[in-house]
């Protein structure tokens, strides 16, 4: 019994920060029909500036908030420099584009802030708590808890705000909203801007938990992907979703089958639910209009 | 077509640029500098920087300044092959050092062999010098001494029943297959090999799995980068209950500082390197270790480690054979370095034979334990 | 024994019922016109019948044999094919090439051979080419064979796919509003047509808004409204239906042009 | 010069004239290795083309076919006593029966869950090949025994050089007989409307498998390629990364040219040696051009190119 809840709060742990990572995909896809793969680039920018401001002596809450303006405005100007000029081309040549976008902000990264692995200390004091004869750490609670407070603060933005309403009619239909006097460059630049920001907060958040480096962006970023398409691209709550079913569906395969073919595990599953709702789980159901 | 044409040979004639100088010695390097193994191929590629510098301000190599020519392979075996092809055919450099994970060695081998070039790797594999080859050598202990360096450790503790926890990169799983092969001559078992992915996050599943091993004494973890950090604390959080070694790839000040006080206790076979100011003044490495030290901490600002020290051995032993060859001459330097002979190098002091090209035994590790966040040497 | 025949064909989306009930038959050589005003199912009849939509409830046979759930690909091999009211053209293709295209089932096609670019292959692709540039005749599109279709005009694309629809050599063809956005003389050229094919002994069904021209040249038409059948009878019968003049009347004028899907 | 772009035998034409004269131009056998890369890559980015750019599906996992070829040339003779040729030949015709058994049910997949699904499949088999050691060697990878063709001993650059060029040429003239003739047709018309070829009477799952096996064989005889060239193979072959770089090759130079795939791939193989002496800018540099040329070429360099030329003859 220990044993099964151990199992699953790492599922948890490890869901949750998928789930962090994914809702930024998810949030640029909405509006734009865009995958930033640089979204991982997001996190790394979050956690490693971070960390390179506190070993540079600064107090962890102002070094935070300097890593997400930084990352904030690197998100503005990806958008601004690479992706809006390229607005009237393919998906793949705009996911190209990130590619490239995420390769150049990494080189960077590795060259101003070095190649070693940093953390930051935790939230909380307690490092872990005992739960039902289970360990859990105190961080993995605050990314679940922030995972699912910053999908209820988006929903809201996106619900009671003006600007989120403008972000929702833009994803909705961009020539209607642009009709509506909504200029969807300015939204999309916007959506980048809060998914450069989810994803600085969440590099911010999980460090403690995964340690971080200036590659720590690309796998980080092909989880979140499939995390967030699993969970349905367009649903605000399915990035969550999605994470915790990767991360669950591999704290299983390592406890119960086998830790060298967890992945696989994860990835069969995930297929097959693909299979049984090709929508994503949360996904609304499309019918192709001929 | 003719633009294109124009094109494609304006792009390949585009790497020709580097030429060399004849008054220098050449010396090719590839290193995994990007990738999952750039935790390795970083310091290396720092120490040999620094020390090729060092080398030249007090006058270089029989009265010729040294060059170091380094690429990247982005821990890729067939870029390996590729940026060695380069040093021998378009750099042609007279020897090289390098060569981070074993499959890159592997993989560059051919190319040196077939073109009469000293190559002195920095992997870990046994395989690079076993069988030994006319050209290759190789100073860094390899996996299968860590293994027997633990075992040993084990077996006097009592400790005979362990489980393996490692990472799907080269280092790891190259390390736990040459532990398994070498257990039963320790009289250890290994009643479990569990493992985790390059970018894990949480590896309490798998540790829970193998803390409900029944009969279990000690639980190893071979990884390099941020893995056995994690192990690590996650070992303190779900309490594991029993020691936990980890492998020399663990030995560096990054891995204390990123485990914290979850490092208590921890056991690892590692150089001499880390605890040089404990050892006695009459070690022969003392002085080699704590110059090594002071110059890359001066440098770099860095914390010294395991892998920067391979590098270091790597580059000197080769000066050291060009020195005595009194020439840079490939085949003359090939043959000094066969014939080095109580080298004093960070990974311990090292005699080459045409049968061994290795040159350290057992005696290079040392059992060192975390200690009030220290390296404390316990045997 | 009937070309097609829809027999009690129902289909859901989720909650939604967009066909309930509806049967009707089309002899062989018939020009049979769906008619209703938007939203009233025509198009989502000719992607049932079309096999582009499975539909929940009823049958579907194609001169006698059940074709209910068979897929687009098999109808066509059948002799079924159709047209669409939003182009589905093939724009990285040249107008020829889309007709070609058309031509598939009657062509020899071996990846081995065709990956060898035998001598046959390329006498193939000339013959196809030459029914091509005939179709492409039949349609009015003399000499536009080498455009890139991405830059054709609309009406030009809708005769393009008559003619890419008629290279499958169908015995039913079905036309998903065939001359919505043509001018008069364009409509009249493809009423002519549509005359030449049903002449030679072809089905055609077809959906249209433009009621003077389903009324010259349908021999018969099916009403739907809202999902259900209205009505079905000659022009004349249909135009007299208190019935029909009430629903378009209730709704949207008959000779409304808008696009949105039916 | 608009016939010139138009002919489809032109790219394998032009590269035959590359292929020739590269040697006589280069200095050393380096450019050699290099362009033997650029081929064998090509190779993988050609098949690939005709899967997304003609075919329009994505794959995220053509480097594990990739993988598959080149793995199967050094298994073969290293565990099972086969000559070299043959488990080459053999793991070619296997990579294509499993593109098969995949392609099946994953290709009723479309968009970014295909892209997912194709992902998945690189990670499965980039995970199998670095945990099943006794047949692979693990990360550190496996020694490839050479390759005997009769009494031909093909190894060295000199021999690959020749070997990789002429397969690609090879390989660019059949996917242009492929383009031009029905089962082409029926590709590129999958790409811009399947409901539209389906009811022209295309199978639509029937031609995405049969372009999807097609590329997978190519990329199985690329992988083999580099596996016998390296004489070293390691599972970084089959990694998610460089399932990722063929599709970047493949749009970088133009989705739907093959003469483009040919172009991307030389780039990417060649950038990097180029830019090793900006040292630890290198990799930003990398992400820069390519981030440039993607915008101000964005339908990939020969397509924007071409239209550019043809703007200019008209």
């Amino acid at each position: 019994m220990a044993t099964a809840l151990q199992i699953l709060f790492s599922g948890l742990t490890v869901g949750a920060i998928y789930a962090l990572v994914a809702i930024g995909f998810t949030l640029v896809y909405s509006s734009s029909e865009v995958v930033n793969f640089a979204q991982g680039e997001f996190v790394m920018l979050g956690g490693m500036i971070s960390a390179t401001a506190v070993a540079a002596g600064l107090a962890p809450l102002p070094a935070a908030s300097l890593a997400i303006v930084a990352t904030v405005v690197t998100g503005i100007l990806l958008y601004g420099l690479a992706v809006a000029p390229a607005r009237d081309a393919s998906p793949i040549v705009v996911i190209i584009i990130t590619i490239g976008a995420s390769i150049f902000i990494r080189g960077l990264a590795s060259v101003g802030m070095g190649k070693e692995f940093h953390t930051l200390p935790p939230l909380l004091a307690t490092p872990t708590l005992d739960l039902g004869g289970a360990s859990v750490q105190t961080q993995g609670l605050v990314v679940m808890a922030g995972s699912v407070a910053i999908v209820l603060t988006l929903w809201l933005f996106l619900r009671m705000t003006k600007l989120g309403r403008g972000i929702r009619a833009t994803a909705a239909n961009r020539l209607a909203a642009q009709l509506a006097g909504i200029n969807p460059r300015v939204i999309v630049g916007l959506t980048f801007a809060i998914s450069a920001l989810i994803g600085a907060l969440g590099g911010i958040l999980i460090t403690p938990i995964t340690l971080t480096s200036f590659d720590v962006g690309t796998l980080l970023a092909v989880k979140g992907f499939a995390a967030a398409v699993l969970g349905g691209l367009t649903h605000p709550a399915g990035p969550v979703l999605g994470g915790l079913m990767i991360g669950l569906l591999e704290a299983v395969g390592a406890g119960y089958i086998s830790s060298q073919y967890k992945d696989v595990f994860a990835f069969v599953v995930l297929l097959g639910v693909l299979f049984l709702r090709p929508q994503g789980i949360l996904g609304g159901r499309a019918v192709e209009r001929v | 077509m003719k633009p294109i044409r124009a094109l494609v040979c304006a792009v390949l004639m585009a790497p020709g640029l580097a030429t060399a100088a004849r008054s220098e010695i050449l010396i090719g390097s590839v290193l995994s500098t990007t990738g999952p193994a750039s935790f390795l191929g970083e310091p290396e590629k720092q120490t040999l920087e620094v020390y090729a510098k060092r080398i030249n301000d007090a006058g270089g190599v029989n009265g010729e300044k040294i060059r170091l020519i380094i690429y990247d392979d982005g821990s890729d075996a067939s870029n390996s092959r590729t940026f060695a092809t380069r040093l021998v055919e378009q750099d042609q450099v007279v020897a090289v050092v390098g060569g981070t994970g074993t499959g890159n060695s592997l993989a560059m081998i051919p190319v040196f062999e077939e073109a009469g070039i000293p190559f002195v790797s920095l992997s870990g594999g046994v395989d690079i010098i076993d069988p030994v080859r006319k050209w290759v050598f190789k100073p860094p202990h390899t996996d299968r001494m860590a293994c027997a360096k633990i075992f040993t450790d084990l077996k006097q503790r009592g400790l005979t029943n362990a489980a393996f926890i490692a990472g799907q990169g080269g280092y790891a799983k190259s390390m736990v297959t040459q532990c398994r092969s070498v257990a039963g001559q320790y009289g250890i078992k290994i009643l479990a090999e569990e493992s985790y992915g390059p970018r894990d996050s949480d590896m309490t599943a798998q540790l829970t799995r193998i803390k409900a091993l029944p009969g279990l004494k000690a639980v190893i973890n071979a990884d390099i980068g941020q893995g056995p950090a994690i192990v690590t604390r996650n070992a303190a959080q779900i309490n594991l209950g029993m020691p936990l070694y980890q492998s020399h790839g663990a030995a560096t000040q990054g891995y204390l500082e990123l485990a914290g006080p979850a490092a208590e206790g921890v056991r690892l076979p590692g150089p001499s390197l880390l605890v040089a100011e404990q050892l006695p003044d009459s070690d022969p490495q003392k002085k080699v270790l704590l110059d090594y030290t002071a110059v890359i901490e001066k440098a770099t600002g860095k914390p010294v480690g395991t892998f920067g020290g391979y590098a270091h051995d790597g580059l000197l032993l080769l000066v050291d054979a060009m020195k005595r060859a009194g020439s840079a001459d490939p085949a003359k330097v090939r043959d000094q370095l066969e014939k080095t002979k109580g080298y004093v190098a960070t990974v311990g002091i090292i005699t080459m034979s045409p049968t061994d090209h290795l040159g350290i035994d057992l005696s290079a590790f040392r059992m060192l334990e975390v200690k009030r966040g220290k390296w404390a040497v316990v045997d | 024994m009937s070309a097609i025949s829809v027999e009690h064909v129902s289909i859901r989306f989720g909650g939604l019922v967009a066909l309930s009930d509806v049967s009707f038959d089309v002899p062989p050589g018939e020009i049979f016109a769906l008619i209703g005003p938007n939203g009233a199912g025509k198009t989502t009849l000719f992607n049932v019948v079309s096999g582009v939509y499975a539909c929940t409830d009823g049958r579907i046979r194609f001169n006698g044999k059940t074709i209910t759930g068979a897929l687009p690909h098999e109808l066509a091999r059948k002799g079924l094919t159709r047209t669409f009211q939003n182009l589905q053209i093939f724009f990285r293709m040249s107008a020829a090439e889309n007709v070609m295209v058309g031509r598939h089932l009657h062509e020899r096609r071996n990846p081995l051979l065709d990956f060898l670019g035998l001598p046959m292959v390329h006498r193939q692709n000339a013959e196809s080419r030459k029914l091509a540039e005939e179709l492409l005749d039949l349609v009015g599109l003399s000499g536009l064979g080498d455009q890139p279709a991405g830059e054709l005009p609309y009406g030009v694309l809708k005769r393009l796919e008559i003619a890419r629809a008629l290279a499958t050599r169908p015995s039913v063809i079905m036309l998903d509003e065939p001359v919505a956005g043509c001018n008069a003389v364009e409509t009249a050229e493809i009423a002519h047509v549509i005359r030449k094919i049903a002449g030679s002994g072809m089905t055609v069904m077809l959906v249209e808004h433009d009621m003077g021209f389903v009324m010259t040249l349908a021999d018969r038409i099916h009403v739907l409204n809202r999902g259900m059948t209205l009505a079905e009878g000659t022009p004349s019968e249909i135009r007299n239906n208190p019935a029909v003049i009430e629903a378009y009347l209730g709704t949207a004028k008959p000779g409304e042009t808008s696009r949105a899907h039916g | 010069m608009r016939r010139i772009l138009a002919n489809p035998y032109a790219p394998a034409f032009a590269l035959a004239v590359v292929v020739v004269m590269v040697p006589l131009l280069v200095p050393s056998p380096f450019y050699l290795r290099l362009a033997t890369l650029v081929f064998i890559n090509a190779l993988v980015v050609v098949g690939l083309n005709l899967l997304m750019g003609y075919a329009g599906q994505i794959s995220l996992g053509h480097a594990a076919f990739f993988a598959m070829g080149a793995y199967a040339s050094a298994i073969g003779p290293a565990h099972l006593g086969l000559p070299t040729l043959a488990s080459m030949l053999a793991g070619i015709v296997l990579t294509g029966v499993v593109a098969y058994g995949v392609g099946k049910p994953i290709l009723r997949f479309k968009g970014y869950h295909l892209a997912v699904a194709t992902l998945g499949l690189g990670v499965i088999v980039s995970i199998v090949i670095t945990n099943e050691i006794a047949w692979t060697g693990g990360p550190d990878g496996m020694q490839v025994a050479r390759l005997w063709i009769g009494s031909w001993r093909v190894s060295g650059v000199a021999n690959w050089y020749w070997v990789a060029g002429i397969t690609l040429i090879v390989a660019m003239l059949g996917a242009a007989n492929l383009l031009s003739s029905p089962t082409g047709r029926a590709l590129r018309a999958i790409h811009d409307s399947e409901v539209a070829a389906g009811v022209l009477g295309i199978d639509v799952a029937r031609y995405k498998l049969l372009v999807f096996v097609i590329s997978a064989i190519y990329a199985a005889t690329a992988g083999a390629f580099l596996a016998l060239f390296d004489g070293h193979v390691t599972p970084v072959t089959g990694g998610i990364l460089r399932s990722i770089e063929f599709v970047a090759m493949a749009v970088l130079g133009g989705l739907g040219s093959i003469l483009g795939s040919v172009l991307g791939a030389a780039v990417l193989v060649v950038l990097p040696q180029a830019l090793t002496s900006f040292h630890e800018f290198e990799h930003a540099i990398l992400g820069a051009i390519l981030m440039v040329l993607m915008i101000a070429l964005r339908r990939g360099v020969i397509p924007s190119l071409q239209s550019w030329l043809l703007r200019g003859a008209a």
